[in-house]
């Protein structure tokens, strides 16, 4: 569909809040706390993060939470009783206030899930969720959104991108999607007819700082470069990158028991960990940290685009604001450039 | 409703504590049955981790006893336990876990009475106190069921 | 609605069979029929066992898509799950997902030789293969076996090995590592590749599938390429650490392959091709 | 920092070590920690209050040790971490040369461990004010608030272990969390599973822990765990006395008096 162009009064938007909890919507918004913004499930527009350029963790934990149960048992003598995902029990969520590196990592998301086998638990979150994003008016050094294919202003993944026009302006809403249709229909007043607004000089600037496409043709042969050991020595192995990017979508299964009843669910993992590949015999293919490094970046710049079509970055930046070591995924990827093969 | 049945682990060392529970068998003391006796070789072996487990798996409360100061089998695996008591003691205490469910004690192979008057009082505590529904709500037990006993 | 991904079939165990010292094979039946029904597999695919509370564990079905309803595996106890499994009783209930990954391709083997090497317990991946073969044994010209183990006791499907000895149109060759035989073997003693370089057959025609240890995986490909046989025409099985098994968790990714879903079965062309990360 | 420049040149050029473990400039207002192999990459090194990681972390690190014998940068907390890794034989005077940067900023140079210890053992490990007064608040709390504090505090842990991973004392190859035979800690980031790790987490640190902020510092949701391991400081000092690393190994589980005095065993 095309998309359609409406204005949103600045004052509107609280109202817009309040109509989606009226219609019992779960609203997963940015909240800050300890100087951090976090996505939670809010109940009062006041609590709605405002200001900030982007939050710790990404917004998958909607479509593909830190623990996801797939199944409850009981155990009955040797017999099992197993129920199944409970479908009923996902919720009408609206996604507020993300920003648009995020939304267009549910792209990748998608391929994950459904490259081959299709996830329907995933899916089903996916589509119960509608997403209302807002551009970025600001970026900081460790954005690069416009080297991988998006930019501040990008509407792939939302279904209403919200553009602020001036520091104390109303809002520019572009309705993407049939699911941004339907958040119209609930308050149509709110979505004014909008004139010829413009959002692109009110976007942040977020120069270009590689080629995307030249990063993965290199990665091609190098593989064996000495420059993973070099650009990872300072690597403490830890999970905070994969945990917080919003593409990145290892995990784990694990079974909870609680005598002769217990659940299986799956939770969040990351290739980073030395457990990752260990084999119950010992032997782990991706010994040490340089390796896993390595993974992390060839599945996301050259494994990801061969297999499934779509890079495994969104250019957040969030990586490398977590990571306790900061070790800087732009850097590195600049660095991949620069090298001489 | 029945009235509430405690659920307590004890986590005793073999040469002391548990030869005074066995002494107190044979001297034909009778004590309270809620209590589940988990035998180790000295009350140096015992792993916080365990008294943390025995709470997940929906105990009210824990007993943990050896032998005296000076009697250990091992000279001073108890020496080491108490040290490492003091520390988990009060790890538990800034964390909010419910200390007054934990009991500590000294029972000699020869405190066959001292055993029955530390479980009975320790159930009777437990009792008032009530289950203990915080932690089996963080662990995920089902709470009601077992209020029942 | 339709059950998700992570649904496994309820099995109940219908046999169990102690193959050596750790190592057991379960005979698996669906309990609901209707599963049963709607299942179907082919050599070479494999599986997510699951004991409920313990977990999931991932091997392949070593029995033949030929014998039907039902499936056997045949595992090691090793960790956390196949000690549970371990610990199962005939009649218990347990977890399957499957079939997934790739398959051997049999059907473009028709009228060739073809050559089983298998080590310790990694003839149980190959058992499928070799029951399929011989079922239907005039597709194929002749049938070479060499297994070998750690010790007499360590030798897995002994029955079986004993029905292949006896038949007339395999030859079978077991071996056991110096130190590993009892005073009445009768077969070889020596470690596989020696043996694989004795007893092979021209590399002519013939296909080669090697299942086995790393070490062992290691020395046998050179003796293979010495024989003569191309990198196309040697088979093998990876096994990565999975959880999912189709293709989503990451965890068995090695360079572009999926190990569930480009494997479990790799020709060593292949291989080469793949980074050294399984 | 050019006496610090200066030194790691020396040491490189010398060829008495293969790297020296020290700070550079990181992104924005960041420093980092730097690996310098060669004498002339010896410039990229700064030194200034921003340089809170603690390197220790590094010595202990499967890559970076196999470099050969390292150099490190040593601020009071890295030095204090070094002679705790000393005591526990993870490091020696044979792998290491430790350059000393004293809290106000001067390099002071150890001829081995032993010097390093003597030279720690001049500043007590004091908790800072701002800490205290929440640990203060924190034990005028009920217990069942400080339970209902801690569940909340500890629900957003997304179990990423950047805590363990950036701790120079959490060098085990393989941590508790990571067996499953038993599954001591459930895996998953549930509020027991959270709860039981970083339960785990201080117990383990306890008598070993020198108060170096590392594992608040890395951790991504700036979650207040430090609390946990500071309160286990001021509870050793307060049972057991002195509160030191040092390279006897007397830290307070691993040891004990016949008169530890505690009120609550019967």
């Amino acid at each position: 569909m095309n998309i359609e162009r409406r204005l949103v009064r600045k004052n509107s938007l609280e109202k817009l809040f309040e109509i989606l909890k009226q219609n019992k919507k779960s609203v997963f918004a940015p909240v800050v706390k300890n100087g951090k913004a976090s996505f939670k499930t809010v109940e009062s527009f006041s609590t709605v993060a405002e200001d900030y350029i982007q939050t710790t963790q990404s917004s998958k934990e909607l479509v593909f939470p830190r623990v996801e149960k797939f199944l409850d048992y009981e155990k009955n003598g040797k017999d099992v009783s197993v129920k199944g995902f409970d479908y009923q029990n996902v919720p009408d969520t609206v996604l507020w206030g993300v920003r648009p590196c995020d939304t267009i990592g549910f792209g990748a998301l998608n391929s994950i899930f459904n490259w081959d086998y299709k996830d329907e638990i995933y899916n089903a979150r996916l589509a119960k969720t509608t997403i209302l994003s807002f551009s970025c008016n600001k970026s900081d050094e460790y954005c690069f959104c416009t080297s991988v294919g998006g930019n501040p202003g990008s509407t792939a993944g939302s279904d209403i991108l919200f553009t602020k026009l001036g520091a104390d302006g109303d809002y520019l809403a572009e309705v993407i999607t049939e699911k941004g249709q339907a958040i119209v229909a609930l308050a149509p007043g709110l979505f004014e007819k909008a004139d010829t607004a413009d959002k692109e000089k009110y976007l942040a600037d977020v120069p270009v700082k590689f080629n995307q496409k030249e990063i993965s043709e290199r990665l091609e042969k190098f593989f064996k470069s000495e420059k993973w050991v070099e650009a990872s020595l300072k690597c403490l192995g830890c999970g905070a990158c994969a945990f917080v990017c919003p593409t990145c979508a290892c995990f784990d299964i694990q079974d909870e028991e609680h005598g002769k009843t217990g659940s299986r669910m799956r939770c969040w993992d990351s290739c980073g960990y030395a457990q990752f590949t260990v084999h119950t015999s010992g032997h782990n293919p991706r010994s040490v940290q340089s390796q896993r490094w390595r993974q992390r970046i060839m599945h996301k710049f050259s494994y990801m685009p061969e297999r499934l079509s779509v890079y495994g970055c969104t250019g957040c930046g969030r990586c490398s604001r977590a990571c306790p070591a900061d070790m800087n995924i732009l850097e590195h990827l600049i660095s991949i450039q620069e090298v001489k093969l | 409703m029945a009235e509430f049945e405690p659920k307590i682990v004890a986590f005793v060392c073999n040469w002391c504590t548990y030869a005074g529970a066995d002494l107190t068998g044979t001297s034909r003391i009778k004590y309270a049955t809620n209590v589940r006796i988990v035998r180790f070789p000295c009350t140096g072996r015992i792993d916080y981790m365990l008294l943390l487990k025995a709470f997940d798996e929906g105990a009210d409360g824990i007993i943990v006893s050896g032998c005296h100061p000076n009697d250990c089998h091992y000279t001073s695996g108890n020496f080491h336990a108490r040290r490492r008591w003091m520390t988990f003691r009060s790890m538990c205490d800034f964390m909010g876990i419910d200390t007054r469910r934990i009991k500590f004690s000294w029972v000699s192979a020869a405190e066959g009475a001292k055993w029955a008057d530390i479980v009975n009082t320790t159930v009777a505590s437990i009792r008032e106190i009530g289950p203990y529904d915080e932690y089996k709500k963080v662990a995920k037990k089902p709470v009601k069921e077992e209020n029942h006993g | 609605m339709i059950d998700s991904l992570y649904m496994p079939y309820l099995m109940r165990i219908e046999k169990i069979t102690c193959e050596a010292p750790g190592v057991k094979t379960f005979r698996l039946k669906f309990v609901n029929e209707e599963d049963e029904n709607k299942f179907s597999f082919k050599a070479g695919q494999f599986g997510e066992y699951s004991v409920f509370g313990a977990g999931e564990s991932t091997f392949c079905i070593a029995s033949s898509p030929t014998r039907k309803g039902y499936i056997e595996c045949t595992f090691r106890q090793a960790g956390k799950v196949t000690n549970a499994l371990a610990g199962c009783e005939e009649g218990s209930v347990i977890g399957f997902r499957g079939p997934y990954g790739n398959i051997f391709p049999i059907d473009e083997w028709k009228g060739k030789n073809l050559l089983f090497i298998a080590g310790g317990i990694a003839l149980p991946p190959m058992r499928c293969v070799i029951w399929n073969a011989l079922d239907t044994r005039e597709n194929f010209n002749d049938v070479t076996i060499v297994y070998g183990a750690k010790s007499v006791s360590d030798l897995v499907y002994k029955d079986e090995l004993q029905d292949w000895e006896n038949r007339k149109d395999v030859k079978l060759v077991t071996t056991v590592d110096p130190g590993g035989e009892t005073p009445d073997w009768k077969g070889e003693i020596g470690f596989v590749p020696t043996i694989v370089e004795k007893v092979a057959p021209s590399a002519e025609n013939t296909i080669a599938v090697v299942c086995g240890p790393p070490v062992m995986i290691k020395f046998t490909l050179p003796v293979l390429a010495k024989l003569g046989f191309k990198d196309e025409n040697i088979f093998t099985t990876l096994e990565n650490r999975m959880k999912c098994g189709f293709g989503k968790c990451g965890h068995c990714n090695v360079g572009k392959m999926y190990v569930c879903k480009d494997g479990p079965v790799f020709t060593q062309a292949q291989l080469k091709d793949l980074p050294d990360e399984y | 920092m050019d006496e610090l420049i200066k030194r790691a040149k020396e040491l490189l050029e010398a060829s008495a070590v293969k790297v020296v473990i020290g700070y550079e400039q990181g992104t924005g207002n960041k420093t980092r920690a730097l690996f310098v192999e060669k004498p002339e990459d010896a410039g990229k090194l700064v030194f200034d209050s921003r340089c809170v990681q603690n390197l220790a972390a590094y010595v202990t690190k499967q890559e970076v040790k196999s470099k050969g014998k390292m150099a490190i940068t040593a601020t009071l907390p890295v030095m204090r971490s070094l002679v705790q890794l000393a005591s526990e034989f993870q490091i020696s005077d044979n792998n290491l040369v430790v350059i000393g940067i004293t809290p106000d900023s001067k390099i002071i140079d150890f001829k081995n461990l032993e010097e390093v210890e003597a030279f720690v053992h001049q500043f007590q490990i004091e908790i800072d004010e701002r800490n205290k007064e929440i640990l203060e608040k924190l034990e005028k709390m009920t217990p069942s608030e400080r339970w209902n504090f801690w569940i909340e505090e500890l629900s957003p842990c997304i179990k990423c272990y950047a805590c363990r991973a950036a701790c120079p004392m959490c060098y085990c190859s393989r941590c508790t969390v990571d067996f499953n035979r038993p599954q001591w800690i459930p895996v998953q980031s549930t509020e027991l599973g959270n709860l039981e790790w970083h339960f785990m987490r201080a117990m383990h640190l306890t008598g070993r822990c020198i108060d170096c902020d590392a594992c608040a510092n890395a951790c991504p949701l700036a979650l207040p765990i430090n609390l946990l391991t500071k309160k286990m400081i001021v509870d050793a000092k307060a049972n057991f006395g002195t509160y030191q690393p040092s390279l006897k190994g007397e830290n307070v589980l691993s040891t004990f008096k016949p008169d530890d005095k505690e009120n609550f065993i019967q």
